[in-house]
């Protein structure tokens, strides 16, 4: 329902920065995120960056599933 | 020269005269058109002439890769290369709105008469029409064209196994402008495909016999196109969609945006039905024009027995129907 | 090399999948951008057929109610505006038409692509009234919210905001209560989850004991959800919760976005196309910032529109139905002739179903 | 069908489909539109080929006489009866807008089949384009000809002596078109000479040896075509004003508007430039036309030690010059 | 037979006149429908080169003033305003452009044909303020009279005219008592006497000694007129005067069309394109309509417009100069890039010389 | 400067009236003429009648010519 992209952060001029996102760059508004620094990657939904994103891309969702595969997977949070 | 269009310059009189002599005939001389009156006249040819007409709207008037006139001969060249024919003559028929900038007017006759002899192709006859202002937006053009059909070409029957081939990666070009349409602020190394494809038949002459059927996926894109095969030929399509070449940057944007760039016009971009046994031959020699280094087999025919759809093999080994264009395509942001 | 890599996990899970299933097993994926995603890669295919993959309420366009429609349009007929909005409302109908519609008799109708823009075309036609029609669930609201705080700091007084914001638990709420509703688990929407944090769903499991799993929107996103779910479900493990989406939901989400919304918004009853009044389940304009309300500001007749009876989008919104169990699917109803809700905004699930097909 | 155009129809995708069968192809029909896909093809022939383009922007779209479509089709059929050549096919691009009456549209299809049913002439290629509201002012349409150049025929060079002819009354169309536009409360009976004239080529083949040359006085009208033939023929022309055909009609409202009858477009009139010993013969055979019952010898050309100029032995006997259309035409109350 | 009877009169009058003839006579018409008749029928091809036919000032679009063809577009441009116009106006151009290039600007210009279309136009279009452009000499002035009393009856309320109004006596004394003048005999225009009497220039003879006779406006009105002028004059009759045109004229011409420009109109001075200003000569808006008077209902500033110097519009309006005897006529003065107000209207004497030659 | 076309009154319908000019018809204003009747010639400018055509209508002008070749032609009025 929430069409959503990953960015990577290249220069910020609060309240916008500047993203990069598979070799296109457009400019987002960037005031839902604090401590935002350059090289960050963010989530950008209708052109605002709604989250960072944990530069570790897939490695917590494929920890959980060797952890499942494995069988102690755990509930989360 | 004025620097507005003016009512004037249609109302067939002097200015009209002098609007078609100080753009038209500068930029797109040729004797057949500098003499014609109200209609050009050329040799006939032995053999099968193709003819084929379309009207140019789009919006932006320039764009990245192009503009309105390089796509009106573009258009008009493909359709003729589709029908296997080589393209010899073009008509143009301006409609402008009353006060449209000369400069562009210009801009856009000169990109017109340099597709035109690169390609070797005549614009012969032409008519120019101004409209009161709010009549027409800017500047519409339709480009008529006669081309001959080469002797080793003509549409076959198309058969379990035949390969679909893509001249090159699709959705630039109705990328290009719904970036441009919808204000989209992106940068990127994004431009429209737009580009003559007559190169291509030249090459392809030696396989003439191997070629099923070409067509150029413009409006509605290359799934539409697919589908209009399909009504053809009656027989199940098959698509790669690893294989089919896309530019990251197009893919972005249309992630983006919510659209689907199955979906977008191509403008410079041919779908080739080859046999089989011919087709990395010419892939091969469809990869050596230029502008088609990206040039893919993307697909194939299915058996009779199987439903009579466009499916196509997802990038995770699924398969789903990929259907004709039905309803517009608007950016979404859900 | 991540796509290789990718491709082979995936086919692995989709075997363990398939291999771990014996009876049929429900899975409801509430986001529309889910639907659309399964459907894209042909994920039903490859998957047993005793999996059955089911669209919930999660396109907001779908469920946004026919008045609302009307209303930009009665606004659009009777005011000099210029209505801005997001392409996807664009062909929704509403007892009058559609803004599409409008917009081919001539009415000044806008499509932008990001909520912020509006500020800018409210700042550059200021003898315009400019109306944004701001729809969406917990992910895009905060960004209205967002804008219409902005307007309210630079003073800007021609632009109004039309909205259907709904909230997600209440309609999920709603499905759960149902005794029968069959569903074995839940796919989380994670862009909602992204801004109110994964715990927002825990109520799924905690309240209802059906597993649920917040994801991305990824195939290994997807299939890794699919894979968690099928194996709590036949495993019987029906409090299982997973956040699956670590890299952007965080278990309390955005607090920035949420503060934010709690200032703009306060939480109201709403209409859900198809389904009916839910208490609670959408976001009204709070009093500080009523006088950018386009209900207040335009007077617009309140007129009940009747909602067609052969349409089955209520049973496929609450995950009771698949679009072909519908008598009207790919017959009578189909994308040029709609004849509910879900076959009207392409993230329904039954344009979903009519385009990307679902066996070949 | 839905009661209006909408943009959906012009997406190249199911709906534009769908009103390419239910009104294009139902009214056009013939085999080569509809087996066509990017462009027809069609056998070539040895001789020599004829190729015009006209666009189509008129206000109103219906008039007494006629309406855009049954226009669209007569212009460029007589664009290639005056290149000589007998029309074989045309293409046909529309440009609508959305919202455009449906039912107006299938009406201007209707007069496209039947004028062309009437003159054996083909559509045999097309294109849709539908627009935003306010982009295009209703409908404009492009048609573009082919037709074979009769052998018999060819310009030749324009002698002193010889003979102007014009095949019917003049300012017809024009002054039809300008009661409409400016909305002038007339009554009478009006109407466009729009007309086909490709049954006078027919009729001439045994002439066409002593034909020099075929114009169709269109924008600009009969004064503004006959300085274009001076231009081509570098000698000057003398035309008898009593002798032009006008019908009292026309005369009245331009005299009442105070417009000038040799400046308003003719639809369905030719001006024929014949060799001076067969110029009785050729009226006589013209006179026969359906249509072409008061075609007249109107003047003829002037050696070339005088100036060339179109000039009229004006009514009175006086005598003055007859210049190209320069400035628009409007209504004038002084 | 009509016709073959007028050819043998027309030919027999036009060799008496050319036999009549033994040195330069020159004849002034002075309305723009005769200079245009004159050319049409190419009577100078036929008269004695001894003739010399002067056009003068009576085209009221060449002698419309550039200040007013820069009010209306002032008006259009600062007011929401429709203008209705005769077509005549459309190509002439202020200082700032012609109405033909505001229309081409997307401004509401539109043209009609008849002065009390504006009622019917001001009465269907409420909402908006119509701007009527009247030009035009004694002939034209009790219609736009007529309309102004209309739309006061009616209390029309969005309804004003912008006028420029000229009347001949005036212009005509001003070149009758200019010494040199050198011209012979008056063809006095036949449509501007219908109202306002032949009597109305018999001050031509009385004051100037110079013969003078109402023609109307086919061949043979002409040719009877320039028989009689040339006869009065080789004759040595210089206070002959003959109304010609008894048809359609009486000596006090139409009293209700007078009455009815009595109650609306009073005279003023006015300012004659390529002239100057000239005492008396023109119609203002009296008091009780003076609320329909657009220069008092809108507020544009009066800018001073420089006159081109190379022209010789004056000396041709004055009857000192034919066209040709311009040196920038088909040069660089051709209705395409017109430099002076003759080559700007169809009735422009230096338009007429231009289109339909003299000799050739 | 004033194009005008005569017409004949075809009915009146007070303030306007139908003429007929040469073959076509149209209405026009006729409050500037007093005693209009249908049957009568009127010239017209502008959509309005502005005067009534004698009915003898070259007869006047070749009356005077008569008596101008007659040598015995005087001043009018
Ligand atoms: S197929 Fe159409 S009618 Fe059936 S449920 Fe879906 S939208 Fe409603
Ligand atoms: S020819 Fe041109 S410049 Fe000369 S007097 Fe006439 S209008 Fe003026
Ligand atoms: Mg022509
Ligand atoms: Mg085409
Ligand atoms: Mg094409
Ligand atoms: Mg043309
Ligand atoms: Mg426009
Ligand atoms: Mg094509
Ligand atoms: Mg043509
Ligand atoms: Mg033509
Ligand atoms: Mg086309
Ligand atoms: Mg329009």
């Amino acid at each position: 329902m929430c069409i959503a992209v990953p960015g990577e952060v290249i220069e910020l001029f609060p309240p916008e920065g500047r993203v990069k996102i598979m070799g296109v760059e457009t400019t987002v508004n960037i005031q839902l995120i604090d401590d935002l620094k350059a090289g960050e990657h963010v989530l950008i939904h209708a052109g605002c960056a709604i989250e960072k994103i944990n530069q570790n891309y897939y490695n917590d969702l494929l920890d959980i599933f060797k952890s499942m595969v494995d069988g102690n997977e755990k509930e989360d949070g | 020269m004025k620097d507005k269009v003016t009512l004037r310059h249609g109302d067939g009189g002097k200015h009209t005269s002098i609007l078609i002599r100080d753009i038209f005939h500068k930029h797109f001389h040729n004797e057949l058109l500098v003499n014609s009156l109200d209609a050009a006249v050329f040799d006939g040819h032995h053999g099968r002439l193709a003819f084929t007409t379309d009207s140019f709207v789009v919006k932006p008037l320039v764009f990245p890769g192009g503009d309105i006139g390089k796509l009106a001969v573009c258009g008009t060249i493909n359709d003729l290369v589709t029908a296997g024919a080589r393209p010899l003559y073009l008509s143009c028929g301006f409609i402008m709105e009353e006060g449209f900038d000369m400069k562009l007017l210009e801009k856009i006759a000169v990109s017109m008469g340099e597709t035109c002899r690169k390609t070797g192709v005549k614009i012969i006859t032409g008519d120019t029409k101004v409209v009161e202002k709010g009549s027409v937006d800017g500047i519409f053009i339709n480009t008529s064209g006669i081309g001959v059909v080469q002797t080793a070409y003509q549409p076959k029957s198309i058969e379990e196994g035949d390969q679909i081939m893509i001249t090159g990666g699709i959705a630039q070009h109705g990328t290009t402008i719904a970036v441009k349409r919808y204000e989209i602020k992106v940068e990127g190394n994004m431009k429209s495909d737009c580009m003559p494809l007559n190169h291509i038949l030249e090459r392809l002459q030696p396989y003439m016999g191997s070629i099923k059927l070409m067509k150029d996926p413009t409006r509605g894109g290359l799934a539409t196109a697919l589908n209009e095969i399909l009504e053809v030929s009656g027989k199940g399509v098959l698509l790669l969609e690893e294989a089919i070449p896309i530019v990251g940057e197009v893919k972005s944007i249309n992630q983006m945006l919510g659209l689907d760039p199955l979906y977008h016009a191509c403008e410079g971009r041919m779908i080739i039905v080859v046999d089989k046994q011919k087709s990395g031959e010419v892939l091969e020699e469809v990869r050596r024009c230029e502008g088609c280094e990206d040039a893919a087999i993307i697909g194939g025919f299915l058996p009779t027995n199987l439903p009579p759809k466009v499916v196509m093999d997802t990038v995770i080994g699924g398969r789903r129907i990929v259907g004709p264009l039905e309803g517009d395509m608007l950016p979404r942001i859900c | 090399m991540r796509r290789k890599m990718d491709k082979d996990l995936l086919t692995h899970l989709i075997n363990e999948v398939n291999s771990m299933v014996t009876e049929e097993i429900k899975i409801m994926e509430v986001c529309g951008t889910h639907t659309q995603m399964i459907a894209k890669l042909g994920l039903r295919s490859l998957l047993s057929s005793k999996i059955k993959l089911l669209s919930g309420p999660g396109c907001p366009v779908c469920v946004t109610e026919e008045k609302y429609i009307d209303w930009a349009i009665e606004i659009l007929n009777r005011y000099h505006v210029t209505v801005a909005t997001f392409g996807d409302l664009m062909r929704v109908g509403g007892g009058k038409g559609s803004l599409l519609e409008e917009k081919g008799k001539g009415k000044d109708v806008r499509i932008i692509y990001s909520s912020l823009d509006i500020i800018e075309m409210a700042e550059k036609n200021r003898g315009k009234q400019v109306v944004f029609l701001g729809v969406g669930f917990e992910t895009t609201a905060p960004i209205i919210a967002l804008a219409m705080k902005t307007a309210f700091e630079r003073g800007i007084d021609n632009l109004y905001f039309l909205t259907s914001l709904k909230l997600m638990p209440p309609i999920l709420h709603y499905i759960l209560k149902e005794a029968n509703n069959g569903i074995h688990g839940f796919i989380c929407p994670g862009h909602v989850a992204t801004i109110k944090g994964a715990d927002y769903f825990k109520f799924i499991n905690r309240e209802y004991h059906t597993p649920a799993a917040v994801c991305g929107f990824e195939a290994i996103d997807i299939v890794a959800g699919i894979y968690y779910l099928v194996k709590q479900i036949t495993q019987g493990k029906k409090n299982a919760f997973q956040n699956l989406y670590k890299r952007c939901v965080k278990p309390q989400g955005n607090p920035t976005a949420n503060l934010l919304m709690e200032e703009v918004f306060n939480i109201v009853d709403g209409e859900w196309r198809g389904i009916g009044n839910i208490a609670n389940s959408s976001l009204g304009i709070n009093e500080k910032y009523t006088r950018f309300d386009a209900r207040n500001a335009f007077v617009v007749e309140d007129q009940q529109v009747k909602i067609r009876t052969s349409c089955e989008c209520k049973d496929i919104l609450l995950g009771r139905k698949t679009p072909k169990e519908c008598k009207l699917f790919k017959k009578r109803c189909n994308p040029l002739t709609p004849q509910g809700p879900c076959m009207v905004s392409t993230e329904g699930a039954c344009t979903i179903a009519y385009r990307f097909g679902e066996e070949v």
